[in-house]
């Protein structure tokens, strides 16, 4: 039994944390939230110089070649510090899909620029109210050309490229679809959190090609979802870890009644309940982190015990962290509103608690049956 | 048990509605005012008619009212859309503060203008350092002559910055136990020293202020109850601050979630057929349900003449995190467009948004959660108070995060 | 408005209080859960007297021709004091299906012997583990016999007739059968509540009258249900405030480091929540008994909110009060373990939180399209 | 990250598992014998062929093993249905405290037949009066010659009437603060003056008893730490409380729920396919899989030979209430059904009832939901205590209910 990171893992998470420490203070996410950019472009470079862009792709592919454990302990530190990055989109989604699905040719094209951040990719898969399913899907790819609007897509302001989710004549597909061309529109949206920036894209004939093969879009999509949930899943740890701490500092500095608050029950048993939520998260993605990096069959049901727990843990630790620093918790001036924002934005980004939860008894089910 | 008014409370219904039919402002008669001026015109019509702040003497701007009929005119003016008001801290909290401990004289000067709301009034309790814990405010009053000088800072204060008077409570014996070297004022938020900023909040309002004083100088006159009494004037406004804060109406509901799980799909088929939502659904409207019917025992002792029980208090313990975990729900409900919160892109303008981000606000304000659960268990159920390690020490010695 | 009791109904109320306090202490409760007599008999023959079978029961019929408000106080005091007796399973199911669909004769023959206590029925709907419907009631009704196996019956083992819900070639049918026949058999079954009886009844060709119309019988019981529902869930916040003012009166009296338990915030506000939920059940237990008074067609929505509501504040006060005890709240002496027991049983009885959510929304919905 | 043994881990198992395999008794070995001497058989067995508490000194009993080799023992021996244990708190408890406060030759006299079964011990702490706080004990013993004898009450004494010995903490200075007039001791549960009675549950069971102490004599010899240094005493012991009580096996889990719901219907179908049944399922689950894989973390902290983080404590507040809530579900699930209790009628032999009657005392057992939450906030976050009032005064002037 070894399950846990290895002393270079856990060197690697170090190094993590103090570079992010100085690299990403709280004011580097309220420059981001209450400025015009998109996101934190010094930052995001010096991320691309430790290579974290680089961490699963291969060596042949200018890669690091390391494995997912590595790309997990990093999704945990950018999540910590609510990292104004569009980290998640370019490399646990556009990234990832083109390792699982893309050709040869796509990534020789794609993966050695992604590595060195010299582009950033998106998936654009949402495009309504509510959930998308494959029956829905109203954006059209025909004769290498892709038709249709994408709402939200995360980072799809700044991302080069899109993976697109569409449908064609052979069933859904996805196409990889360069955004900076004629074809495609892109306008901000506003959101919850404006740390991290959405768009909408309207695609009218741009020209695409398609990853993988025509009409596997949907189990592609499904298997894309699996891996990338265990990463966000670390981020919201991460996020979740972060809010129990300030509240927990807040509560051991702020007097009431002549105590510190973190004398009274309320308080205590409300941190203590954050603990245990983020406990039991972190267990589960630690199974996740295990069946991604091994590319085990237990992967559907980790990726979605993981993401439930995640999900569940890091709305409960936001909240409670403001309800913890009262009315001060509710002013734009402190840094509650951080994970508070950031918790509903990666809770909905891959699918929402119900879909995950459906998703884990299914998986549960088709063990079982097997 | 029937839902009907008795015949006298039909009848006074019925004048309502027929005054507020003829008499509530047209959208002509509003425009080019802002939300001030159009609540002041609101205000000063209802009052040139004798219809505002009907629970109060008619000596000092009301009609001499029943509790029942102030709620038969709430519910009627309800179902219009009026000018919301920028009066209820001023009308609810100041005005029966004042009208305990004020003289008569300072009444029939000061309620009529606030009854017809020419003149708005404003709260001043809470400090940074206070939080829950009130009393604990350190706002310094020093007499000097026949006036007091202030100087300190409050914080959370509505309508500061439109408000003509306001009223304060000052520790003016710093040495006296915490409750006891407390004293409350009123004074004119015109006078020299005070200087009011705006507190952003996360939902992107700014409905509070930072208030400073800085040898601010206030009559002795103008003092309410005896120097050192301030903390049990202070309750007087506190009581009636639970009543006029409330759960609000606005905010997401049943309805609103309910009608978005009609609209939008959860896996093959609208989210409304999913048993997990209607059982979700189920919970909220039951508790939306006990409320309203909790409220309507309260309303039937009113109409009695009663007092009403101690039912009340649950309101916005159970309001204020329903909002926030519906709202939650809904956003998720939109899967990934849950984030965008955009007037023209949203559902509902972004009603589910906006609420998701300002319900956090609601566990707080007028007392969070946790003091609204204390205030059940000692006040309701009997229960004794947590231990006290500030009482019956001075005030400068009871422990502080500084200290 | 008036949405409260009369003064003539809390007088009643006040009456049964002292009656019940003098006439079921909690030793009346134990006294049933620990021997082997169904029921308290002396106390049934009290409340016999007292007319409170005869309540709803109209003046022709030798009833007192009360409304659901009276009835509504007595379900309460007696959910407060947790009575051992057959009262819900006789007046709220037995008597509630003649009164809705007897015919007069049959009216005639059972409702004065109901009344005065000469006869109690109850109502014969389960048979198997899990949520009855009527596709799949085995039980089966021809000619004027009833032949099948219904289990559990609440009193069944001391009834004089059950209405027995079964399907038949005109569709599911309510039919009335005398229990003291050779063709039923009864056995007793133990269930987690030893304080109210269950039996198994086997039904082999026992002779029958149908109540009401042929192929009536599921709406009828879905009629019967939501009537019943308001009483049950009066019982159900009787027995909540029960459990509430124990854990309150033992928290005042328990010390724990140096003080009271009920000083501790854990325990404050726990009790608060209690608080919270068994005051939203009331109140929607006050529109329940308005809607049942008046027969208004809010009664399937009145019904199933008070229900909800009632059976999660039972759950909660019932559990919490055990919690509050600590240990002696776990042993068989103290007497927690009866409102942790029955909140169980009143739960099921009619349909449990699942069943009646469903119920609700379905109403809402019925009455929207309306 | 693997699941795998280390090579010398491997090893180990598979001697273990042979071991095991060749020995675990057989039916026939047990006819005749009620659970003490089914357990008493097994331990003696286990011992005899060096495989009884195996950490333990080889000296006392034991094969100097390391703490990962007893999770995989535990691990082995769990995949066999041997006879239960009742030497849980004997070995899990008494043990680590003799061997850290008594004298070597007592330990050489007492391990050895505790570690084979032949001997068994019971704890003796809580007292009525006690409850969360159990340094709040008063069963006095007071000193006589050679002796204390001692009076007073015990309670939630497991296995009382099967063992051999005791530890119990008696107050043998009442004019001194509460945490420092108390004095350790094991004695002869045969001694004179001991009366002891079953305790019986709402779960139906009688695992604890009542212990009364009548001018019991126990010789000073049978002290443990010096007069007054009872609490530091019964700090070793508390501190191997936590490990050995845990959620525990048996009872309702996300199998039995899970296997309930295909087999039962909700509305036309089968539980299983119900969306808001899906989601709880899901909740439940994500709770047994986190508890488990922290439990590898800390397993693999042993493995490494280190000591595991505080990830652990969360067991038991997560466990016991889950498992009240979800045999409260699957009652629920079961409807009217849902009551009866009969072994032979019930799904399960009555599992779920038997859970729902059984888990209040899970939620209590070995500290209450509230103690746990405390022990989080204050030894895992490092949240101060709360206000204590019971201490640096005699234990005699601690306000009582009877005070």
């Amino acid at each position: 039994m070894n399950f846990e990171f290895s002393d270079e893992q856990n060197m690697l998470r170090e190094q993590a944390q103090s570079f992010l420490k100085a690299e990403c203070p709280p004011q580097a996410v309220r420059t981001v939230l209450d400025g015009d950019a998109a996101f934190d472009q010094s930052l995001w470079q010096k991320v691309v110089d430790m290579g974290w862009t680089a961490t699963v792709i291969p060596e042949q592919y200018d890669g690091l070649g390391l494995t997912y454990l590595e790309l997990s302990v990093i999704a945990e530190e950018l999540g910590r510090c609510l990292a104004p990055l569009p980290f998640s989109s370019s490399v646990y989604l556009a990234t990832e899909a083109i390792l699982a699905a893309g050709s040869d040719a796509q990534k020789a094209a794609w993966l050695p620029k992604l590595a060195a951040g010299a582009v950033m990719g998106c998936l654009a898969d949402s495009e309504a109210n509510g959930h998308l399913t494959a029956a829905k899907l109203s954006t059209r790819y025909a004769d290498g050309t892709i038709t249709g609007v994408k709402l939200p897509v995360a980072d799809g302001d700044v991302a080069d490229f899109a993976v697109v989710v569409a449908s064609s004549a052979a069933g859904p597909v996805l196409a990889l679809v360069d955004l900076n061309q004629p074809g495609c529109q892109r306008q901000v949206v506003s959101t919850l959190d404006p740390s991290r920036s959405h768009a909408a894209i309207t695609f009218d004939g741009a020209s695409a090609e398609l990853l993988g093969e025509a009409g596997s879009g949907w189990i592609q999509l499904q298997q894309l979802y699996n891996r990338a949930a265990v990463l966000f899943a670390w981020e919201q740890v991460g996020g979740a870890d972060t809010a129990l701490n300030m509240a927990k500092e807040y509560a051991l500095g702020r007097f009431a009644f002549g105590r510190p608050i973190a004398t009274y029950q309320a308080i205590k048993h409300k941190l203590a309940a954050a603990y245990v939520k983020n406990t039991l998260a972190r267990g589960n993605c630690y199974f996740g982190a295990w069946a991604l990096s091994t590319n085990a069959s237990e992967l559907p049901v980790a990726a979605a015990s993981a993401r439930v727990a995640a999900i569940q843990a890091y709305y409960y630790a936001a909240k409670e962290n403001i309800q913890t620093h009262g009315g001060m918790g509710f002013t734009w001036e402190f840094d509650c509103q951080f994970p508070y924002r950031r918790s509903k934005l990666l809770s909905v980004n891959i699918g929402s608690e119900a879909i995950w939860q459906e998703k884990l008894i299914s998986a549960i089910e088709a063990q079982r049956a097997a | 048990m029937d839902f009907n008014d008795t015949p006298q409370e039909a009848t006074f219904r019925a004048e309502v509605q027929n005054w507020l039919t003829a008499n509530v402002p047209t959208e002509a008669e509003l425009t080019g005012l802002d939300y001030i001026g159009r609540a002041k015109l609101w205000q000063k019509k209802k009052h040139d008619a004798g219809w505002a702040c009907i629970r109060w003497p008619k000596a000092h701007g009301g009609r001499d009212a029943s509790a029942i009929e102030q709620v038969i005119f709430n519910q009627e003016e309800a179902k219009f859309d009026t000018p919301a008001g920028i009066f209820a801290i001023g009308q609810g909290m100041c005005a029966p503060t004042m009208m305990t401990w004020a003289t008569e004289e300072q009444n029939r000067r000061f309620m009529p203008p606030m009854a017809s709301g020419e003149e708005v009034w404003c709260q001043l309790f809470s400090e940074p350092a206070g939080g829950s814990d009130l009393a604990a405010l350190r706002t310094k009053g020093v007499k000097d002559g026949d006036d007091w000088i202030v100087n300190g800072q409050k914080i959370w204060t509505s309508g500061a910055h439109y408000s003509d008077f306001g009223v304060l409570v000052l520790r003016t014996d710093p040495e006296a136990p915490k409750h006891q070297g407390l004293t409350y004022f009123f004074l004119d938020m015109k006078s020299p020293g005070i200087e009011i900023k705006p507190i952003r909040q996360i939902s992107g309002g700014a409905n509070f202020n930072e208030v400073y004083f800085t040898d601010v100088r206030i009559p002795d006159a103008q003092r309410l109850g005896n120097v050192g009494q301030g903390w049990q004037v202070a309750l007087t406004t506190l009581m009636n601050e639970r009543a006029s804060i409330g759960g609000g109406g606005g905010g997401v509901n049943f309805d609103s979630v309910f009608e978005l799980a009609q609209s939008v799909d959860l896996g093959e088929r609208p989210a409304i057929e999913d048993p997990s939502v209607r059982r979700k659904l189920a919970d909220w409207y039951v508790q939306e349900a006990g409320l309203k019917f909790t409220g309507y025992r309260s309303m039937t002792a009113l109409s009695k003449g009663e007092i009403p029980g101690p039912e009340n208090s649950i309101g916005k313990l159970v309001g204020a995190p329903k909002q926030q975990d519906m709202a939650s729900f809904a956003l998720d409900l939109l899967e990934q467009a849950g984030v965008i919160w955009d007037e023209k892109l949203s559902e509902r303008a972004g009603l589910f948004q906006a609420t998701y981000m300002a319900s956090p606000g609601l566990r707080i304000a007028g007392g969070t959660d946790e003091i609204m659960a204390n205030i059940i268990a000692e006040r309701v159920l009997g229960m004794p108070q947590d231990i006290r390690v500030d009482k019956g020490i001075p005030f400068s010695e009871v422990p502080t995060a500084s200290s």
